[in-house]
């Protein structure tokens, strides 16, 4: 009869202990070590042997949930679930950023006029082509040097990738949308309309 | 107004006051006696006259409903009079309090004629309807203090994860239609700026030393007469074949006959311009 | 044969899900909504419905353990056990803070007798409020203005936010305990009464 009280006492100790070092766990920003456990559980005269035996009996608990006790250099922290990381990552997914309007006339003006220059993009812009852009365009492989013009400075002239036309789903630049005549475009939006959106549709 | 406010009750008098450095500030002034050096405690003590004046009358176990109000003036000015003295800048609400109460008092002492005394109201039905909100709004800021407070009471659960390092960096998108338009823009902005002969004369060569680039990009090596399309007349082959020329020129591509009268081959130059290190 | 492998099958998702949930719970920097928490988890193809039972069934995993599924205004979070607090906030040199009682008596007016101008705070309480008080609450985000009073001078008008109600851990304004109504005014009609304790339920 005492034993059985003794026991019941026991457990109950054991699992107020277990609720508050995975509370602490939960709460504390950095992994904590049996040491500073220890130290935090002063109060409640544990053990270091029974802390351990109370940190394996939490990392059992947690086995099969969707976050792990796990043990790393300086200590003791809860983690998510390795094979979680893919799902979880979409809390921090940002929505993609938009190009900007010069960033899209210098992509248009290489596809429809390569091989161009950056001089030649600026003089139809009118306004200077920053590196940044042209580096963006580089690295989204999207455009590349496929020469220099013989005329002092010997300029890059870019042209379009094969990237360019997968990401667009064109087999070839002759498939880009014809362009109305900068003339007629003002007359003609009817026409602008119906071709843009017919693209569109092909795009997607 | 279905609440009647007791007077009497001790575990709410008990409740209000709050503690003055840690020591209980409950009847302890029974005789309105306050050590000078106490007084700014007292007045940190309370959160306002409202507090004071409930306070005065829950230690007189009053009703507020039937606030007798020429004892808790009487009090309540010691109470001010003694702050005038020390701490003025801190009294200065107390004195708007002590003055509407000098004015119930002197309303209620002054007889009135009989005929008024049925329209008029009680001067005090003001202030005892302030007391009676500010008791309410005082027992509810003792049930928010009570109630589990996040940093306090609970904490919360944080794990750590390894996701971030999933997080895709996400490209902007562009469709086909926004390209073509971007360029249509493009050209309109061209068209303003350059005269207009000039630039369509430009403009033409230059298209054909694209397409012929273009072409070259798809195919490495193109026979010599697959630039030229006959349908577009003399004007049209003129046109290719300067921008052959012009191409050659610029050292863009190659024209190579492998022997005499034999077909004429354009190809791409090296393709070592694609390196960076051309 | 076949539904038992289809039990299975179904238990396996269930558990996936739940790890998911748990995981993104535990992660999540603010508490998420049901309606966050399904987009989130889009490729899962989860309904509501199912979302609400696997909620309540973590929530019943946690009962007894050292932090606990809570649902707040905001949305649902893990914390832990309310009678930690006290070994909880041990951990931390610095104690919590104790809010004065003026500061008390002006968030409880704001939060029993909103939408309500500083005007109404310093008449129920007869002192003036210190713009450094209603600074605190605003930056705690515990407190926003609303509105203003069209009366002379347009008073601005506070409200409690969720941010309130997620530090008290309450899930709206009506489970904060009641109080009595506030009297008329003397020489107003009851209607006022009525009015300001509509408002208050219908701000949230």
């Amino acid at each position: 009869m005492k034993s059985m009280l003794r026991t019941g006492i026991l457990f109950m100790q054991n699992q107020q202990l277990k609720q508050i070092v995975e509370a602490i766990l939960f709460v504390a920003e950095q992994p904590l070590s049996e040491t500073q456990l220890l130290e935090h559980l002063q109060d409640q005269k544990v053990s270091r042997k029974q802390l351990s035996a109370i940190l394996d009996e939490i990392a059992a608990d947690y086995q099969e949930r969707g976050v792990q006790l796990q043990q790393v250099a300086s200590g003791y922290r809860f983690q998510t679930r390795p094979e979680l990381g893919g799902i979880i990552s979409r809390l921090w997914q940002e929505k993609p950023p938009r190009y900007s309007q010069a960033l899209l006339e210098t992509l248009a003006l290489i596809a429809y006029r390569q091989p161009i220059t950056r001089g030649d993009i600026e003089e139809i812009r009118g306004v200077s082509v920053s590196s940044q852009m042209m580096k963006t365009l580089l690295e989204r492989n999207w455009v590349k040097v496929v020469g220099h013009r013989e005329v002092p400075g010997r300029p890059q002239l870019y042209a379009t990738t094969a990237e360019f036309l997968d990401y667009f789903s064109l087999q070839d630049l002759s498939e880009l949308p014809a362009i109305p005549a900068p003339a007629e475009k003002a007359k003609d939006t009817g026409q602008t309309t119906q071709t843009t959106a017919e693209t569109a549709t092909a795009t997607e | 107004m279905s609440a009647p406010v007791s007077g009497p009750n001790p575990q709410q008098q008990s409740l209000p006051l709050g503690f003055v450095r840690g020591e209980p500030l409950l009847d302890k002034p029974e005789d309105l006696y306050i050590p000078p050096d106490a007084l700014e405690l007292i007045l940190d003590s309370f959160s306002g006259p409202m507090d004071l004046l409930l306070y005065l009358i829950r230690r007189q176990k009053l009703d507020i409903i039937d606030l007798p109000i020429l004892p808790i003036t009487r009090q309540y000015m010691e109470y001010v009079d003694m702050m005038k003295n020390l701490k003025l800048e801190l009294a200065a609400d107390y004195l708007v309090m002590a003055a509407m109460l000098a004015e119930i008092k002197s309303r209620m002492l002054l007889p009135r004629p009989p005929a008024e005394q049925d329209e008029e109201l009680d001067p005090r039905a003001e202030l005892v309807r302030r007391l009676q909100e500010y008791e309410a709004i005082r027992e509810g800021a003792q049930y928010l203090d009570e109630l589990p407070q996040t940093g306090r009471d609970n904490f919360v659960a944080h794990s750590a994860t390894d996701a971030r390092q999933y997080v895709e960096q996400t490209l902007p998108d562009i469709t086909l239609a926004e390209l073509a338009l971007a360029f249509s823009q493009a050209l309109a902005q061209a068209e303003l700026q350059h005269h207009h002969q000039v630039h369509r004369e430009k403009l033409s060569t230059r298209a054909r030393m694209s397409r012929i680039m273009d072409m070259l990009q798809q195919r490495q090596r193109l026979r010599f007469a697959e630039l030229f399309d006959v349908s577009e007349g003399k004007q049209g082959v003129v046109v290719s074949f300067l921008a052959v020329l012009e191409l050659v020129k610029e050292a863009l591509i190659d024209i190579v006959q492998v022997d005499a009268f034999s077909e004429i081959h354009v190809t791409n130059r090296d393709p070592v311009y694609a390196e960076p290190t051309a």
